[in-house]
Order: C-alpha cells, then structure tokens, then sequence
C-alpha cells in the first residue's frame, strides 16, 4: 500500500516536523518513507509544505501530482492546495486559521481547532502533534505506540514537560481523530 | 509633535519580512526619505541577494535585480551612465561584506557617487543563518553551531571603520535600528547621503544594525535587547566621515 | 490620530514597547494573516509623538496631527 | 552491512564524504544545498577535518585547489550560480590535474532564477564547466543512496585521473529525506597522501610543483592526453540503468529525481501494457552513448526524453545516437516547476498513444 | 564606402563598437584582449560614452549588467579565465533579459594555460556560458573586417532578442593587424532608449523593474520564451560560409583563424586536383546544421574538422549532422601551439589521400 | 663588514624579470630568508598570477601556481591541512588589491596562519602596464594615457593600512626596495613574519614597494628615484601592526 | 606574388614596430599585408617575433609555417627560427649578437652589424630602421620612398632630430643592402 | 671578496649607483644575454659592506670576507 500525505501551512507552524516524525515512524515500523520539504526564503511570512510518501515496498517517485491526505494550517495553504487532494482523500483543516473549507464531497474533512486546542494543552507550538494525533487517530496511518516512541526520542532529551506536553496533544488530537475513523 | 504617513514607495500590502524584521524598517525609512525628497521617479533601488530580495515584491520605485555581492558593480554601471539618478544599492552583510567585499571596497575607492545603504543581521538570512563576517563572537549559527570561534573564523569584520580608510568616500555612518533614537538618526542619515548623492559629492555609505529573529531563534523584541547588549557594543553607531559640506571633488 | 492597519501589522510589538504613554496593546482580534495586532487603549493620552510609527518595521501605523490640540 | 539512517539527500552526501575520507571542506551558503556545509560544519572537525565557510564560491573553491594540491580528499559544492562562479576554479583543478568533488544541487536558472529544483545545468556539467575544453566526470545519482555510494566513490576516480569530479543532483534529490545505508569510515595514512602532492608528510624530498600554466607545447600534450583520458571514460566508466528497455518500443532517456518520476510511469504504462521502457543515464559524463545507439529502431517507435528543465539539454547527446532513426519527443517542466508523476505519465502515455508532438 | 585603417583585430572590434553606438564598456586586463580595454579607455570618453577598469572580470560584467539596464548599449571583453568568472553574471544579463556584448579573444587552456591563441572556448560559447541553460548569439568572426561588421551588427541581435551576444575569436585574430574599413557612426538619441529599460530619458513615467528572479510558473514560461528563440535563430540566423563545396568529396569544417588557415589549404588542394571543400560557421550558435546535415553523402567521402584545440569541440555539432553517413576526421593543434598552413594542408592531404585516421 | 651568498631556494640561472625588476630582488630576498631559517624544505611558495609567475621557472622550493587574486584562498586550503609548513603568497597589486582585494582582505580577518608578500609595483607588469588600484594619482598607464584620475578611478589603496583595520594580523609592515636600508628593513620584516608564521601567531603581511622600468618606460635606476619622489611619500614604509611578541592566539 | 617575413629579437630590439612599418609601407602601395605579433608577457628578457605577410591578392591565411625572409636580431631567435626559413630564403642576422650563423647553403645570408651601425648613427634603437632599410635595399620589398613617407608619419609628429636620425639610418642600411642585391 | 657572476647580471645598474667606495663600473664585455655587466675597479677599496649584493636583483654577486682583513 502507497499513502502520499501533503503537510502544509505556513512558516513556523511545525509543518515540516510533522511530516519528519510521520515518515520516521512509519519507518520505524519497517515501511518506506520519503519526506520531501518544500524549502524555500527563510522569511516566516511565507508558506510551508512537505510530501510524504509513506508505501510497502520502496517508493520510486517522490513527487506525486496528488495526495491521498491534506492537512492544511492556514487558509492560504486551503486555498493553494485543496485540488491535489485525491477523489476519496482526507482533508485535516486547522479550523481556528482555515475559514472558507467548504468540504468537496468526494472527500472526508475533518476540521479541528488545533490552535485552540494547543494553547489549551499549554504551547501553540503543539499543534502539530495534535495534528498528528487526530491523523493517527482517524487513519492508522501509523501505529500510535510508535509514534510516541518517535516523540520520546525527539523531545525525551530536551526536557521532560516538553515531552509530557507533546504526549498530551497527542493523545487530545488522537481521541478527536478517532471520531472520524 | 509629530506626523507620520506611509510611503508610496512601498506597496500597499504587507511585505515579505518575518515579523519584526528591521529589513522591514530599513525599507521604509528608504521609502520615507525619498518622498521627503521628492525623489520618488529619480531614484532607482538596487536590489541585492539576500532577504533584501523580498523587496522585489514590496518596493514601488524602479529597481533593478542583481547578483549576489555585486550590486556596487551594477550600480556603478547605473550611475556612469545615468548620473542624474537617485541610485542607491540596498544590502545585507552576507552580500556586502563576504562575496562582495571586493566590490564595495572598489566602488567606495572609486567615490563612485551613490549611496550604499548596508543592513547588518550578523548573518545570513536569506539561506537559513549561516554565519556571516559579522557574526560576533561566540554567536551560534548553523555553521557554527557552538558559537563563533575567532581562532578559525576570524572576528566580525567593521564595515565602516574599512572604509574610512579610503580617501574618496564622503559619508560613511553607522546607525541602529533597535530603538527611536537610532531610527530617527538613521532617517537623518540616509537623507544626508542621498543629498550628498544629488550635489555629485560622491560615495555615500550609510550602515544600519538590523535583527534577524527567525534565524537568531528570538521573538522581535528579544532581538532588540540583544542588540543592545551584544551588537551595538561591538558595531558602535556613529559617523565615520562626513565630507559632505566640503566641495565636490573635480 | 494614530491610525493602526491592522492587516499591515505583523505583531512584533515593537509600538506597544516604545510608546511612551503605554497607551498601546495587543488586541484579541486576528488579521488577514492570523495575526494578533495592536489596539488603542486611551487615546486622549496620545501625545502624537509618533514614535510607534517611527519603529513600525510595516509602516502599519499612521500618524495625524489635529486628533488633539 | 553498513548502517542505516532517514537521511537528506544533502547529509547523507556530507556524511559520506566523511566516510570516503574527505577531510577539508570549503564552501559558501546557497540554497538548495545548505545542509552539506552546516553538517560539515561540525562532522569534519569532528574526524580532524577542516571546515572552511569561504567568502565566496570562488574562495571556496580555490581553497579546495589548494587542499587538494596537499593529496588532501576536498571538496566544494553549490548551486548554480554558485556553480558558475567556480568555473575558472574548476578549469584550473583540470589544468593543475588536481582530484576533488564538486558537488551541484541544481535549481531553476538561468540568472538568480529560482530556488526551487531544476536540471538546468545538465550542459554545463557536461560540456562546459569552465573555460579551456576540459571535461570532468558527471554523476547524476537518483536517490540519497545513490548519492551516498557515487561520493563514496568519488575520490578514487578524482585520484585515478588527478581530475575533478561533479556530482550533479537537483535540489529535490538535495532535500528529499529518505532511508540509507552508510557505508564505513575509510582510514587514510600518510603513506597513501598521493606521490605527485605537495605534502612532505608523504616523505617526498625533491621539489614539488603543481602549476595552472605551462609552456605551449607541454599545454598540447596535455590536452592531447586529457583527450584520451576522455575516450577512455567512455569505454570504462559508463553507468546507466537500463529499465524493460529489451522489447520497449518507446524509451524514455531521463536522469536523476526525472527518472525516477519517470519510472513510476514506465511501471504504470507496463502495467497497461503498455512497451515502454528507461534508459538512466548515472554517468551524465561519459553519457551511455551504446545504450541509445545500439537500440533496435526496427521496433523503437519513438524517444522520450523526460527533463526537469525547458528547453530539454539532454535533446542533442540523445539525438546524435539515435541519428533520425526514430522520433524524439520531449516532456519536461522547468523553473522551478516540479515534474510530477501524473504529469510525466499523462506526456509518456500521449507519446505513445500518437498524441505527443515529436520536438527533434 | 567606409573609412579604411590598418588595425588590430582587438583595436578594430574597439572602433566598430564604438561606431556601433557602445556608450558603456567595463573590463579587466588579460592577455590577448587588453587592446580592447586600452582603445576604449579614451575613445570611450571622446564620444562621451563612460569606460570603467573593473576591480575584476565579475565586477566587470555586472557594471554591463547595470550599465545595459539602463538601455545603454554595454559591453565587456576578456578571455578564458575571464570569461569563466563572467559566466554567473552572463547568465544574469540572459535571466534578466538584458542585452549586452560579450567579446572572448581566446587562448590556450584549461587553466591559467597560456596566453598564446587557442580555440578551445567553443563548447563553453555554445554550450554554457554559465548555469541555468541559457544561451547566447555566439559570432566567430574569420578576420578584422569580419569582426568588425559583426560587432556593428551585434547590439541590433542583442536589443532585438534582449539577450546578450558573445563574439569568440582567438588571440590570432585579436593581435593581427590587417586592413578594415569601418562603418560610419551610428547616432542614437534618448528617443532610442529601449522602452524596457530602466532609464526615465526615454520619458517613461511607470514604475521599471528588472529581475533576475521569477516565481516559478513564470520562469518556467520564459525558459520556454527562450526555447523558442534559439529555435527561431536556427531558422532566420544562421551565418555559414560554403567554399567549393557542390562538388568536394572531402568538407573542411574550421571557423575563425582554423578556417582561414584552412581555406588556403583547401585552395592548393583545389589547384592540385583534389575535390575538397570548405564549411565555415560565422554563427556557431545557431550552429549551420544543414549546410552538413544536407550535403550528399552518396559523394562527400569524409568530413575534415580542423580546429586549434585538441581534442577537437565541434565534432558533436557535426557528428550530430553526419549521422554516420561517412567519417568525420580531426585536425588540430591546441595549448598555444599555432595551426599553420603546411601543417593543415599536410593533414588533409593525407585524409584525402587515404594516410589520415578516422577519429569519429 | 658582510657576506652574501646566493639562495638554492632560486635556479642557478638568470630569472625571468626584466633588468632591474624589484621582484627579482624581492624573490632573492625570499629565498635568503627561507635559506637563514633552514626552512628550505619546509616552505612552500604561492606563486600568484602577474610577473610573480615568472618564478615558476625559477624558484627551486616547493611551489603552486594558483589562480589570478585567489592565492590568500588556496593558501588557505594549503596551510588548513598542512599547518606544520612554512606557507606564504606572493602577489602583485593587480593579484591582490583589485581581483583579490576579498580574498586578502577575507583571510586576514579569519587571521590564517600564513604570510603574505605583496609586491607593490603600482601597474599590471605582466598585461602590459595598465592602471592598477595603487597606480598613483597622474600617474600614466595603458588605460589611463592622461594619467590617472581621482575622479574617475579613485585613489591608490593603501593595503597596509586598510588590513591594519582588521583584528586578526599579527603583523603588517611595508618597505621600500629601492635602497639598501628598505632591503635590509624587508628582509627582517620577511624574517619577522615567517617565524611569527612558525609560531603560529597568525597572519603576517610584507608589502615590498617596487617598480616597473618595462611598463613605466623608465631605466631602472630611473625607476628607484621615481619610488624616492612619488611612491615613497605616498606608501609610506612602516610597521602598521605588530603583535609577534604577543602570545599566540587560542 | 605573396611574401612572407618573419622578424625576431628580444623584446626592446624594435622588432614589432619594424614588422608593423613594413606591413603598413606595403598597403600604402596598395598591396595587402597582415601583421602578426607574438604577443607575450611584458618582461623584457623574452623573446620577440612576429610575422608579415605581403601579397598582391587579399590574404587568406596569415598561418605561413615557413618564411621567405627572416631577420633575426639576436643569437636565440637566430637558433629558434632558422629552421622556418624556406629554401631559397634569405636570412638577415644582426652580427652583432647572432654569432652561430653559419648560413645553409640553399639561403642567402645578410649579416650586418646592425647594432655597431646604430651607435654609429647615434642611438641604437635606430637598429630595426637600418634592418629595414638592408632588406629594402637588397629585396626591393617596398619601394624606399614609400618607405620614407611611413617613418615620416611615424616620427616627423615627434621631433625633426629623431626623424633625421632615422632618415640618416635608413639609408645607410639602404645602401650595405643593395650589396646583396 | 665580491664575485660577480656575469651570466646572471642585467646591467641594471644598481650595484655600481649604491656601492658606498664607488669601485663598481660597467664592463665593456657582453654577457650571454647580450648585457654589458659591471667589473670592479679597485678590489682593495672594497669594505666587503655587500650593499652591492643586497642591491642586486639577479643574486649575482657573492660577496665574501676574507679577501681583505
Ligand atoms: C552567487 C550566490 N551565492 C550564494 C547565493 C545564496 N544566497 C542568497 S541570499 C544570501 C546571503 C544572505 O545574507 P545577507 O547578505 O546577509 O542578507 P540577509 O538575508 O541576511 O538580509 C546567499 C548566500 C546566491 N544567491 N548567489
Ligand atoms: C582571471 C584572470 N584575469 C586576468 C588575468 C590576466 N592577468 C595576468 S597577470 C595580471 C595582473 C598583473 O598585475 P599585478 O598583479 O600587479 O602583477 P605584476 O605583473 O604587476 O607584478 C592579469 C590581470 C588572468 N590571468 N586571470
Ligand atoms: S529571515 Fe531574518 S532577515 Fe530574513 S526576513 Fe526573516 S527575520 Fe528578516
Ligand atoms: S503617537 Fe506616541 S503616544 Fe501616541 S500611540 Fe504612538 S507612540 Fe504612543
Ligand atoms: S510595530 Fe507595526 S507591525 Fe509591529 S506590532 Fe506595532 S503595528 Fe504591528
Ligand atoms: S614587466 Fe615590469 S613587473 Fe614584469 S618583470 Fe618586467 S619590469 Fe618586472
Ligand atoms: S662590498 Fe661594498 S664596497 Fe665592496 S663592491 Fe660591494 S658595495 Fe662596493
Ligand atoms: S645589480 Fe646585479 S644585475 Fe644589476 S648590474 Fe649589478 S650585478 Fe648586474
Ligand atoms: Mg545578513
Ligand atoms: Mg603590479
């Protein structure tokens, strides 16, 4: 089986960390992976995308025209990208920045509150992991148990509140996705 | 008491800057002082590589794109051949005083009559904050992750105290852009080198101390404190040369 | 009058700490780009010095004169 | 078995320089090839390499001459107008017959043009890298693996030849993060610095000199020699993938992150059954001139050469082989633009379905 | 009729710029071009154009690259090294689609090489003369006068294109003094300046910007723009000399000094009874692909590419036409060492008369 | 009372220079001082591009010939792997202060450890005599047949000077080799930054003020009293910077 | 008819601007002629040749391998060109510092001190005008009058004295070659 | 003792201009290179001070004591 995931947003909002962990644990799950930023000007104006192939067997093109799941931050990253989501595709919508989702019906949306629900969790700076969360959570995409190893060796070293807190969202976003399964 | 009003040389819409960004400053005080002058249609940006590029899409004026390091070249081709414009290149310290050193040296040695307005982030924005010449000591960046270390990357190069060093130039100053008074000395500045420009006094060289907070990993207003305390104690403001009453030369 | 705009503002704070009648803060309201901008607090305490403007990175504040005598 | 790490392409080339014992480094920041200096930064001082940031690409690179004129492993890399920058630096590695790696993450040109990825520099890595007509080898890798195992081996050939080699990647295959196997660290003494360098650590006791110039009859022989040095590359050192290319009747010609967009569609299309197959230029200098030459053009209908640049660079080395024998389509994006595999599946399948425009 | 002088090559390309309406010329000393530089340094001044001695050949390019913004017609010469330090900048004026003149009177290399005359810069002109996939108008002027009325003739390309132009003749070619006779001066007025430029004397009063960045659709169309202009130069300007070729069984192809040398070769053969011809590209970009492409190989038995530089650089341009329809010979002398007439006539008589090797 | 005998460190041959060419004299100079500190074998010389390449036929040490301006740069590279070795460039005007002008000025403030000499003969002898950026005011050269103007071409750069701007050297100095006490002067000059060098203090800068007879159009002892009245008063000799006793740098 | 000259000396010995007068004499009597200077670095100590071509039709190459006449002014480029002399050629060698000319028997050798002559006239850069003037008197090469007018263009501007001086060397090596003639 | 070696020397000139017993002259003999090249005059002036091979560009003067006390 073959997923292509597009994180997208904008500058500063930890996409590119998102499509990181979710490529290195599907890895860690003896899948193949292959992460590509969209890099670009180092200004936090501007906007972030990654693509994620996450696949069975060795991926031989990284570059997919479209994505089998969207997660989108903000609303210019709705707008910029909503058409490469696949017929039968997932949309994740950060509904505190991403007003205008009006939802395709050949797709499934689920829009969350990430920011709000981060600043509950204690930083804005874990949206992404709720983001995460919620897409484990709907999708299986990968197992939860390790992607929370893959935080453990991400945040574990720095400071154990860090890791709580992440391990938080986590699990918030994981409750939200499962809503959707 | 005081008025303020937006310029039209900038365009009416946010510009490409990281909140915060004095890059974002500069260009406006730039923007400010033309109209003060009424230099709107006369001038013409030079628009070197480096975050200073996002004004590609920002500056309302005629500029030109050109490339990395070299913008004193291409303005002095500008100014040769049309010397009746406001020519001024727009800089950042990767551009300025790494790959273009020879440049800016040659062009300030020639007193060739434009005015370079330097912004020094100590780093290089654009590419991700890599150290720059004038990185200080001890501060990380991502080639050099545990601080500058003079013993193999040498110490943060002084750009105006070079230049003095040169007979042509007839203004070269340093202002910071952390606080009003740096600002406002800075507009004074700038306004003074492109009057010097217009009266055909010669190169003109005004540096301005900026911040970068995305790439030294600070909220805005952290960067100014650190400014204060770490960059303006090394990089000190203040006019090097100022021959800017004494007669044009022949 | 210092007139703020607020889809200019990138929220770097920078008016609100140099004001010097600490008459400005941030507001609760996102702009166009998600940011939070800075509000009035009393204007009647404005001395238009303009230095908000001054430090404005955006050219997101405009001064006028005439809001007070 | 070598270990095994979720690597960037560009770390991943750092590191295994590392591994191939290169130990100096200079280079000057450009986008998309950051990472290659900041890993360096730290890794080289590391194994008792040095790291230099130079002032310039052209600093950068005349401090890797000089390195390498001391039989130390070097090594520079930057984008295109980086690239550029270094040609006169390049030619006199070539002229100073001096090993070293350049690598070149490429990106939109020409000009400052765009930081996004781009094959646009396909012609001057192969046929012009700087002034005087000299070549360098060419490899074009298409996975962070093969970029580990291309610069692990870069060195041996750069020494073999006492000639610079260019790893030529594009800024996708720089910043793409993907799985590889690290090979180990190779242990250099003094014994092994090269007999012809200007180190003494070696024992040497008679003068030294490496010299950019010569005197004009001595330039000829050297060219002359330079010249043999290039056929024999094309006899010996051609690497190309050659992917269900026996009963293809259509062949796609594409290198590097191209060719791997590209052979997602030849499986797609062999999947409809459709005969299509790939021929993978590794070795973008010498090109796999046989492999398109020696083709059954009884049976191949058509050539596709899928580029991620406009105009196609690739057009003329493929057309000289295939010499009108059969049509030579082109499909590419350029700019910046990605290609993607939809896109490239869509061009092939209207190729082969009659729909495509022959560009010969 | 003109005006008649005995002068240098280099001195000649000076005037006629001059006379061509050049007003701004930037460069740097280098043997053997600094002819052009000393003879623009106060007849620039007389005819109020400006002359700058750049700090360096990179400074130099780019006071072309401000200067001809400004819609001043600009101009820059060096040679190999130099030119190879230009080539960022020359890609720069393509990105930003600026015209401007680019003169290489070329020497021996790799390297530093040598200062004596050489040939060896052509798959640098015509293939790369910098990143990004770009190319240029490359003249190859035979003698003074050809050089001459090519670079009279250069800015209406450029300006019309708004591309830069280069002139690649060798350090024989820039040294030799013979009879030119020169143009008369051509005036311009303000009226002139191109609408594009950013000038305000032209009595524009918007807003003029010149890039030498695009975001990437834009750029990826204007990759495509080119694409079709040098499609468009194959058909419309192509510069190609024929000598005796209907019926030569054997074609010389040379340019430039080889072709001179060369044509007097094939000239004696002629005398001798040989059926031997001569092909000489004026244009080598937009190479004259027909004129080999089209010969009828049921009677030319083989191809003679005569070139002052081993290993020779056109081959593939020819090889590319010759399609294996007969051999393709090499001739040449490269590093500074001088091509002569025995030697050329030696070496096509024995082809000719079945002694030479087939070196395709 | 003295003795002189002549170096191994230069062929037994007559060198390539023009009769009475001050590099000659600076390359015997050179060669002495390596010959006094019996680092023969050591040294190893950074032949630029200008007339300094006519030592490539004639200097018997190890040598690389590197590209026009960038030898501070591949210095670099040399003395990075190689530290243990005497290294130092040897460079024109035209090498250093224009093509070059970021390289020399980029590795003295990184304070690499090598030694640069800089023959200062105010043209571009081996192109054929053009300007070059220390050819002095009036002065006649192939690109300016009037003489040079300030107001076109600037003013002579003062190299000393300019490098004593920056932190890192260990040592600038210029003399004159136009008369025996500016020879002897350079050559413990010489001496003083090579074993600075040797100790590892850092960068260490010899600016040899010499001529041209070929491109000045003078006879050579024309030449030395042309230095006395233009060169000297202008560039004037001295020892701009010297932190040699000074304990080495981390 | 066509003629090929080939001039060689040290740098300093007015090697090229002998080469450049003859070439210039030539077309002012409506011939063509190309110039071809051996350009080098600038030091004095090297060696200086360059070479003229003359012909009554344009010339096509300015390559010739061999020369019909070679004028060499010292020992080195006596020794470095002889061979590219052709059979039947004549050779003219300043005797003064070619000392090995021992003349092959297909050529004819001209020696003259030509360097002694100078100091004769008074100044020995007049060495390459009495050169000039052996070879017009012995080969009718240009016509001697002609020939004048050049030198009058070249030197008359500057000053009568070094005119005279060259008018009075001229004819002096004018005269020693008609000998040869 | 001062040996010159002819064969290096360029008559430049300068030994003869600094020698401080002005005992150096030029020669009226031809070195290989064509060059008149300097003779001493008077050896027993000599102070053995070496500023003639400190002057000499070509390193074509040895100077060595001894030959005076
Ligand atoms: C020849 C060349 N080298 C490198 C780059 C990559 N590059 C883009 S911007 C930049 C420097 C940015 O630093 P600085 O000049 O300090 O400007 P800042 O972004 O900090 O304002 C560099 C190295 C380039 N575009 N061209
Ligand atoms: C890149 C490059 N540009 C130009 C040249 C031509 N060139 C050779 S030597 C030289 C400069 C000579 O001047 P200087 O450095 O002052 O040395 P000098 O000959 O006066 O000792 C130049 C410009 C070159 N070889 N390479
Ligand atoms: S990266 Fe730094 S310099 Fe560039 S816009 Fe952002 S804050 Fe400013
Ligand atoms: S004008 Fe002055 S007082 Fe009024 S808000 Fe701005 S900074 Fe405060
Ligand atoms: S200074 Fe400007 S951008 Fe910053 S918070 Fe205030 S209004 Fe917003
Ligand atoms: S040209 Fe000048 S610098 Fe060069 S060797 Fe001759 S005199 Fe010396
Ligand atoms: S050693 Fe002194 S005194 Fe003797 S010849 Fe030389 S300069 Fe004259
Ligand atoms: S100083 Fe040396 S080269 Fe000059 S004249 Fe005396 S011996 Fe000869
Ligand atoms: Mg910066
Ligand atoms: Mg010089």
């Amino acid at each position: 089986m073959k997923q292509t995931f597009v994180f997208s947003g904008s500058g500063g909002q930890g996409i590119m960390s998102a499509g990181i962990t979710l490529a290195q644990t599907a890895i860690a799950m003896g899948r193949h992976a292959t992460y590509l930023p969209e890099y670009g000007p180092e200004q936090r104006g501007g906007s972030a995308k990654c693509t994620v192939v996450i696949s069975d067997d060795p991926i031989v093109s990284p570059l997919p025209r479209r994505c089998d799941i969207l997660i989108t931050m903000n609303e210019l990253s709705y707008r910029k990208f909503e058409e490469d989501l696949k017929p039968d595709g997932v949309l994740l919508a950060n509904s505190c920045l991403v007003k205008s989702a009006e939802p395709r019906d050949d797709i499934t949306l689920i829009s969350a509150a990430v920011d709000d629900i981060a600043l509950e969790v204690g930083n804005p700076k874990t949206a992404n992991v709720i983001l995460l969360g919620i897409l484990i959570g709907a999708t299986d995409v990968v197992r939860l148990d390790v992607f929370e190893e893959s935080l453990k060796v991400k945040f574990g070293a720095k400071s154990p509140e860090v890791l709580a807190m992440n391990l938080d969202a986590l699990s918030k976003g994981y409750a939200l996705g499962q809503q959707y399964k | 008491m005081a008025e303020y009003k937006r310029s039209t040389m900038i365009a009416d819409s946010p510009s490409g800057y990281c909140p915060g960004c004095l890059h974002s400053l500069a260009t406006r005080l730039i923007s400010d002082v033309i109209d003060e002058l009424g230099q709107g249609d006369n001038s013409l940006n030079v628009i070197s590589v480096g975050c200073s590029a996002l004004n590609l899409l920002y500056w309302s004026g005629d500029y030109l794109g050109v490339a990395h390091g070299r913008a004193p070249a291409s303005a002095t081709g500008i100014k040769r051949t049309n010397p009746e414009r406001l020519v001024f290149t727009y800089q950042g310290d990767g551009d300025l005083a790494a790959i273009g050193l020879a440049e800016i040296m040659s062009a300030a040695n020639r007193g060739e009559n434009f005015t370079v307005i330097f912004a020094n982030n100590q780093t290089y924005g654009m590419t991700g904050g890599q150290m720059a010449p004038t990185t200080l000591i001890g501060q990380k960046t991502t080639t050099t992750i545990y601080g500058r270390d003079p013993a193999t990357t040498g110490y943060p190069m002084k750009m105006c105290e070079i230049l003095s060093t040169l007979e042509a130039p007839a203004y070269i100053a340093r202002f910071a852009l952390n606080n009003p008074k740096g600002v406002r000395d800075a507009r004074a500045g700038i306004k003074k080198a492109f009057e010097a420009q217009l009266a055909g006094k010669g190169f003109t060289f005004v540096e301005l101390l900026t911040n970068c907070p995305t790439n030294w990993h600070m909220t805005p207003l952290q960067t100014l404190d650190y400014m204060n305390t770490n960059t303006i104690p090394y990089f000190k403001p203040g006019v090097y040369r100022d021959r800017t009453s004494e007669e044009a030369g022949a | 009058m210092v007139a703020i705009n607020a889809n200019l503002c990138k929220n770097c704070g920078y008016c609100i700490k140099f004001c010097p009648k600490n008459i400005l803060k941030t507001g609760t309201v996102r702009n166009r780009m998600g940011q939070f901008y800075p509000v009035m607090t009393d204007e009647s305490l404005c001395i238009t010095c303009a230095i908000c403007a001054t430090m404005c990175p955006e050219g997101a504040i405009e001064v006028t004169e005439g809001g007070k005598a | 078995m070598g270990e095994k790490r979720f690597m960037k392409g560009n770390e991943a080339i750092a590191e295994a320089a590392v591994r191939a014992g290169c130990r100096f480094f200079a280079g000057y920041p450009i986008t998309p090839q950051n990472e290659i200096p900041e890993y360096l930064s730290w890794r080289l001082p590391e194994v008792g390499g040095s790291y230099v940031q130079g002032e310039s690409e052209i600093a950068s690179v005349n401090m890797v001459y000089g390195a390498a004129a001391m039989g130390t492993r070097s090594m520079t890399s930057s984008s295109g107008p980086g690239i550029s920058l270094k040609a006169e630096g390049i030619s006199y590695l070539a002229a100073a017959m001096l090993p070293a790696l350049i690598v070149n993450i490429s990106r939109g040109g020409p000009g400052l043009g765009s930081i996004q990825p781009a094959q646009s520099d396909y012609l001057q890595a192969t046929k012009a890298l700087g002034h005087g007509g000299f070549h360098a080898m060419v490899f074009a890798p298409a996975s962070a693996q093969e970029a580990v195992d291309v610069v692990y081996e870069a060195w041996d050939y750069a020494e073999r030849d006492r000639n610079p080699v260019l790893v030529l990647m594009d800024g996708c295959l720089g910043n793409i993060m993907e799985e590889v196997e690290l090979p180990p660290m190779r242990e250099f003494t003094d014994e092994d610095i090269p007999e012809w360098s200007l180190s003494r650590r070696n024992g040497r006791d008679y003068q030294g000199n490496i010299t950019p110039i010569y005197t004009e009859p001595i330039l000829e022989g050297l060219n002359a020699m330079a010249g043999e040095m290039y056929k024999a590359w094309e006899e010996d050192d051609v690497k190309v993938e050659e992917f269900l290319v026996e009963d293809a009747e259509y062949v796609v010609v594409a290198y590097g992150i191209a060719a791997r967009v590209a052979k997602e569609a030849v499986m797609e299309l062999r999947d409809k059954g459709f005969k299509v197959g790939l021929i993978r230029p590794i070795t973008l200098y010498p090109f796999p001139k046989k492999s398109i030459h020696d083709l059954d053009y009884s049976r191949v209908k058509g050539i596709i050469d899928v580029e991620m640049t406009i105009p196609a660079q690739m057009h003329d080395d493929i057309a000289q082989q295939v010499m009108e024998r059969c049509p030579i389509f082109e499909y590419g994006r350029s700019g910046g633009c990605l290609l993607d595999d939809e896109g490239v599946y869509e061009a092939i399948y209207d190729i082969v379905t009659g729909g495509g425009a022959d560009n010969g």
